[in-house]
C-alpha cells in the first residue's frame, strides 16, 4: 500500500510513455502514429506534475486568506505542463493535417508503402 | 482515495494499451480520448485544477475531436 | 512476417532499456515530499510581486511571460502551417448536406452563446480562479465545434478570424513591450497590482490572458474549420 | 542601446502583423522580412562591441535571474544571432523572385503564410541561441521544429509531404524526451535556469547525470542530425523549397549544433563526455560523406554533405580545448555561408532545368555562369581551398587536434582528412557536369534555361564576396571565436555572470 502511494502516479506516467513508444516504434499507420504521440505528450505531463506534488497539498491558489503556503503543491510544473499541453496539441493538428494531404496522395497511410524517397 | 487513484491509473494504462492494440482507428482515437480524461482526473487529484481544465478542454475533448474529424477525412481502418 | 515480429522484439528491448534508464533517474526524486524549489519562492512572494491570488497564472503570466509568448506563437505556427499544408486542395463544388433536424440545431444555437460565456468567464477569471486563457479558448472553440457539427450550414468568416488573432498577439507583445518602456524590462507588470482576490488586480496578467483567450480560440476555431472544410 | 531582447520581439511582432499588412496591399508582404532581418543584423553588429566586452543578462519581468527567465546574450549568441540574421536576409531577398516563381496553388494566403512561418522561424532559431533557461530554449526550439515541418511540406506535394510527416514524427520524439529530461532536472534540483542547474550539477553522481544528459542530446541530435538519428535529413532537405533547404541547412541543424554543445559545456560540464562526442562526430562525418558520395540527386547530396560537416563540427567540438571549439564555431560559420550559397546557387538551376539530377545539370555553366560559379565557391569553400573561408576554419581544426599531441588523436584527424577527399571528389564530379560535359542536345528547352534573376543574383554575390574575404583575413573572426570558446569552457564565469 505505501509504494502503491509513493509509486502510482510514476507508474501510470511511466506506463504511458512506454506504451506510447512502443505505438511509434512498431505501428506502421500515421494516424496511429498520432495517437502514440498524444499518449506521449500525456504521459510526460504526468511526470511532471507528478514531480511537483506535495502529499496533502493544496492547489497554489489564495482563494481564501487562511491557507498554509508551506503546503501548496509546487506551482511551476502546472505553468510547464499548460505550455506542453499547448505544444503538443499544436504538433497533433500539424501532424493530422499532414496525414489528410498524404492520403489525398497516396490513397494510404502506412508508411511502409508510402517510400517514394529512398537513398 | 488511493484506491480511487489506482483504478484511474489502471483504466488509464488499459486504455492506452487498447488504443496500441485496436485495428479500428476510430476506437483508438476514442481510447486516447478516455486516456486524456484519466489523466485529467489525475491531474486533480494532485491538485493542479488549471492543468486539469486545460487537459480536459483541449486533450480530451479537442484533440479527440480534431483526430475523429480527420479519420473521417482519411481510412477508418488501420 | 518475420520481420515484423523482429521489429517488435527490437522495439521491445529499446523500451526496456530506455525504462531501465528512466527507473535508474527517477527513483532519486522522492514523490511527494516538499522539495527547496523556485516554486517556494513563488508561492511566498506571488501574491506581494504580481498581486494574482492564484499562483500558477502569476507564474504562468508573469515570471515566465516569455514562455507564454513563444506558447502562443506555437500554435499560431501549427494554424499556419495546417493552413498552408491543405490550403493548397482544391475545394470540391458544394456536396449535399443533410440538413440537421430542428431540435439539434436550435439545441445548438441556443447553447453557443453560454458557451462563449462560459469561456470569457474561465479567462476573465484566471488570476483568481483556475483557468485562464488557454483553457477559456479552447471552450470557445468546442463552442464553435458544437455549431459545426450541430448546423451543418454555418461557417466562420476566415477574415475576421485572422485579424483576431493577429490583433490579440499584438496586444500581447505591445503589453510587453510597454514593460520595457516604462521599466527597463520586457513583461514588467507596470500597472497597478490592485486589491488581491477582486477582478480588477493584477495589473498586466488580465489583459493579456483576454488576448490570449481571443487568440487561442480564433486558432482553435481556424484548426477546426480546416480540417472540417469539404469533407 | 539595443535591448537584446528586441531581437526576438521585432521579428515576431512582425510576423504577427502580416496578415494585417496582407489587407493593405499584397507587395509589402514580401518586404517584411528583410525589414525585420536587417534590423536583426543592424542590431547584432551594433551589440558585439559592447557583448566582447561583458556579457549582457537580460531579466525579463524585471525579477532576479533564478526566479524569471534571463538571456544570455554572450559571445557565442551574439555569433549566432548575427549568422541567423545575415542568411534569414540574403535568403528572403532571394525569396522575393522565388517563391513567387515556385507559387502555382490557387490560394491567395499561401505566400503570406510563407513569409510569416520564415519569419517565426528565425525568430525561434534567435531565441533558441540567446535564452538562458532551459525550458524556454525548449519553447523556442519547439518553435524552431514546428515552422520547419511546415515549411517542408510548404509546397504541397508527395515528396514534401512525405518527408515533412517522418520529419514530425521523428522531431516530436526528440521533443519529449527533451521534456522529459528538464523534468528530472527540476526534479532534482527544483529550478530551470541553467546557471543555477549548472551551479548544482556536481552534486549528483555520475549515473544520475549521465541519463538527462543522454536524453538531452538524443533529443537535440535528432534536429542536429547527429549519425544514428538523421534518417529525416536527405528527405527534408531535398524536397522543401530551395530557400528553405538553405534554412534548413543554415541555420536549423545548427541550432541543434548549438543546443548541444550549450548543454555538454555549459549545462553539465561533462568532461568525460567529450571522447564519445568526438566519436559520434566522427561516424557523422564518415558515413555523411560517404552517402553524399553516392547520391545522383543534388539536393540529396547537398543534404548528406550537410551531415558529414556535422559530424565535423562535433567532432572539433569534441576535442573540448579552447582551439577546438573555436575552430568548430569557425568550420560552422564556413557551412553556414557555403551551404546557404550552395543551395540558393542550385534553387534556380533546379527551377530552370526542372529536375534535381546531376546528369541534367550538364553543361549549365555556360548558361547560368554567376550560378555555377557561386556554386563551384560554395564548393570549394566546403571542401577547404584557400583562398575561401573553410582553409582557415579546416587548418584550426586540424591545429587543434595536433596540438593534444596524442598518437589517438593523429588517427582521428586521418579519418577526417579520408573525409574531406570523399567531400572533394563528390562536388568535383558536379563542377565537371557543370562546365566540362555537353549539354544534352536533344533538348528542345534550350532557350528556357538563362541565368537567375537580379533578386537572386545579389545574396549570391554577398554570400560570395565574404567567402573570400574572410578566407584571405581569417583574423576578423578569431577575436570573436576565442571569446566565444572560451564562453563554452568557462562555466564559473557563466555562472557568476548570470547569478551575481
Amino acid at each position: 500500500m505505501i509504494f502503491l502511494s509513493n509509486y502510482i502516479y510514476y507508474i501510470g506516467a511511466f506506463g504511458l510513455i512506454l506504451i506510447a513508444l512502443y505505438i511509434l516504434l512498431t505501428r506502421h499507420n500515421l494516424i496511429k502514429k498520432i495517437i502514440g504521440l498524444s499518449i506521449l505528450a500525456t504521459g510526460v505531463n504526468l511526470l511532471i506534475i507528478a514531480i511537483g506534488y506535495i502529499k496533502e497539498g493544496t492547489a497554489p491558489i489564495f482563494s481564501n486568506p487562511n491557507l498554509n503556503p508551506q503546503n501548496m503543491v509546487d506551482p511551476v510544473p502546472e505553468a510547464l505542463v499548460l505550455t506542453a499541453i499547448v505544444i503538443s496539441v499544436a504538433v497533433l493538428a500539424m501532424a493530422l493535417s499532414l496525414a489528410i494531404r498524404l492520403y489525398k496522395h497516396y490513397r494510404t497511410l502506412d508508411m511502409r508503402k508510402i517510400k517514394e524517397q529512398r537513398w | 482515495m488511493i484506491f480511487l487513484v489506482t483504478l484511474t491509473v489502471f483504466v488509464m494504462l488499459a486504455c492506452a494499451v487498447a488504443a496500441c492494440i485496436l485495428k479500428d482507428l476510430l476506437s483508438a482515437a476514442i481510447t486516447a480520448g478516455v486516456v486524456s480524461f484519466c489523466a485529467a482526473i489525475l491531474f486533480y487529484f494532485l491538485q493542479a485544477p488549471d492543468v486539469a481544465m486545460a487537459e480536459a478542454s483541449i486533450g480530451a475533448a479537442l484533440v479527440t475531436a480534431i483526430l475523429i474529424i480527420a479519420i473521417r477525412r482519411t481510412k477508418r481502418e488501420e | 512476417m518475420s520481420n515484423i515480429r523482429m521489429r517488435n522484439i527490437i522495439g521491445l528491448i529499446l523500451l526496456f532499456i530506455i525504462a531501465f534508464a528512466v527507473i535508474l533517474s527517477i527513483i532519486e526524486i522522492p514523490f511527494g515530499i516538499p522539495k527547496t524549489t523556485v516554486g517556494n519562492y513563488y508561492i511566498n512572494n506571488g501574491i506581494d510581486e504580481t498581486g494574482a491570488v492564484n499562483i500558477v497564472t502569476s507564474v504562468v503570466l508573469n515570471y515566465r511571460g516569455y514562455d507564454t509568448l513563444g506558447e502562443v506563437t506555437i500554435l499560431l505556427i501549427a494554424a499556419l502551417g495546417l493552413g498552408a499544408v491543405l490550403g493548397t486542395i482544391k475545394r470540391k463544388a458544394k456536396k449535399e448536406i443533410t440538413p440537421s433536424s430542428v431540435v439539434l440545431s436550435t439545441g445548438c444555437k441556443v447553447l453557443f452563446p453560454f458557451i462563449l460565456l462560459f469561456g470569457s468567464y474561465i479567462f476573465l477569471h484566471g488570476h483568481l480562479t483556475p483557468g485562464g486563457g488557454f483553457q477559456g479558448g479552447a471552450i470557445i472553440a468546442s463552442g464553435y465545434l458544437l455549431v459545426y457539427l450541430g448546423c451543418a450550414k454555418r461557417r466562420i468568416n476566415q477574415n475576421r478570424f485572422k485579424i483576431t488573432e493577429s490583433l490579440s498577439a499584438l496586444i500581447f507583445l505591445i503589453v510587453g513591450l510597454l514593460g520595457l518602456v516604462f521599466g527597463g524590462y520586457f513583461l514588467l507588470n507596470f500597472l497597478p497590482k490592485g486589491i488581491p482576490n477582486t477582478l480588477f488586480s493584477a495589473g498586466i496578467i488580465p489583459i493579456i490572458y483576454i488576448a490570449i483567450g481571443f487568440k487561442v480560440g480564433s486558432e482553435l476555431t481556424g484548426v477546426i474549420d480546416n480540417l472540417i472544410e469539404e469533407s | 542601446m539595443v535591448n537584446p531582447i528586441l531581437l526576438i520581439a521585432v521579428p515576431l511582432g512582425l510576423a504577427f502583423s502580416i496578415p494585417l499588412f496582407g489587407f493593405v496591399s499584397k507587395k509589402i508582404v514580401k518586404l517584411i522580412p528583410i525589414v525585420g532581418m536587417l534590423f536583426n543584423l543592424i542590431a547584432s553588429l551594433i551589440l558585439i562591441p559592447k557583448v566582447l566586452n561583458k556579457p549582457i543578462i537580460v531579466k525579463l519581468g524585471g525579477f532576479p535571474p533564478p526566479f524569471c527567465i534571463n538571456l544570455f546574450v554572450g559571445p557565442v549568441g551574439i555569433l549566432f544571432s548575427c549568422l541567423i540574421a545575415l542568411i534569414g536576409l540574403l535568403v528572403s531577398i532571394y525569396a522575393i523572385r522565388y517563391i513567387g516563381a515556385q507559387g502555382k496553388q490557387s490560394n491567395v494566403g499561401q505566400e503570406e503564410r510563407y513569409h510569416m512561418l520564415y519569419l517565426l522561424l528565425l525568430a525561434g532559431a534567435t531565441g533558441v541561441v540567446l535564452t538562458g533557461d532551459i525550458f524556454n530554449l525548449f519553447v523556442f526550439y519547439e518553435i524552431l521544429c514546428i515552422s520547419s515541418y511546415a515549411l517542408v511540406a510548404y509546397l504541397g506535394d508527395k515528396p514534401g509531404v512525405e518527408s515533412a510527416s517522418k520529419y514530425l514524427i521523428q522531431g516530436s520524439i526528440g521533443s519529449s524526451f527533451i521534456l522529459i529530461s528538464i523534468a528530472f532536472l527540476y526534479g532534482q534540483f527544483g529550478t530551470l535556469n541553467m546557471a543555477d542547474i549548472a551551479q548544482n550539477i556536481n552534486s549528483l553522481t555520475s549515473v544520475q547525470v549521465f541519463f538527462p544528459l543522454i536524453l538531452l542530446v538524443t533529443g537535440f541530435g535528432i534536429e542536429a542530425t547527429i549519425f544514428p538519428l538523421n534518417a529525416w535529413l536527405p528527405d527534408a532537405h531535398s524536397s522543401a523549397p530551395s530557400t528553405i533547404s538553405a534554412i534548413l541547412s543554415g541555420i536549423a541543424i545548427e541550432i541543434g549544433i548549438y543546443a548541444i554543445a550549450r548543454v555538454v559545456f555549459t549545462l553539465f560540464g561533462a568532461q568525460d563526455f567529450f571522447l564519445f562526442l568526438l566519436m559520434l562526430g566522427l561516424l557523422t562525418l564518415l558515413l555523411g560523406e560517404l552517402s553524399a558520395f553516392s547520391q545522383n540527386n543534388i539536393k540529396r547530396m547537398l543534404a548528406y554533405s550537410s551531415a558529414g560537416q556535422m559530424g565535423l563540427i562535433l567532432f572539433a567540438l569534441g576535442v573540448g580545448t579552447t582551439e577546438g571549439i573555436a575552430g568548430g564555431l569557425f568550420q560552422l560559420i564556413t557551412h553556414v555561408l557555403s551551404k546557404a550559397l550552395l543551395f540558393l546557387a542550385t534553387g534556380f538551376m533546379i527551377y530552370r532545368t526542372g529536375s534535381m539530377e546531376i546528369t541534367s545539370l550538364q553543361g549549365i555553366g555556360r548558361k547560368m555562369p554567376l550560378s555555377s560559379l557561386a556554386f563551384t565557391i560554395g564548393a570549394f569553400s566546403l571542401i577547404g581551398l584557400p583562398p575561401f573561408i573553410g582553409f582557415p576554419s579546416k587548418l584550426m581544426i586540424v591545429f587543434s587536434v595536433l596540438l593534444k599531441q596524442n598518437v589517438l588523436y593523429t588517427v582521428f584527424i586521418v579519418i577526417v582528412l579520408i573525409g574531406t577527399v570523399i567531400e572533394g571528389a563528390y562536388f568535383f564530379k558536379v563542377i565537371q557536369a557543370l562546365y566540362f560535359k555537353e549539354l544534352p542536345t536533344q533538348e528542345s528547352s534550350d532557350a528556357q534555361i538563362q541565368e537567375a534573376p537580379l533578386a537572386a543574383l545579389i545574396p549570391m554575390v554577398i554570400l560570395m564576396a565574404l567567402i573570400i574575404s574572410i578566407g584571405v583575413y581569417p583574423k576578423i573572426m578569431t577575436g570573436i571565436l576565442n571569446s566565444a570558446a572560451s564562453e563554452f569552457l568557462d562555466r564559473v564565469a557563466y555562472i557568476k555572470l548570470v547569478l551575481k
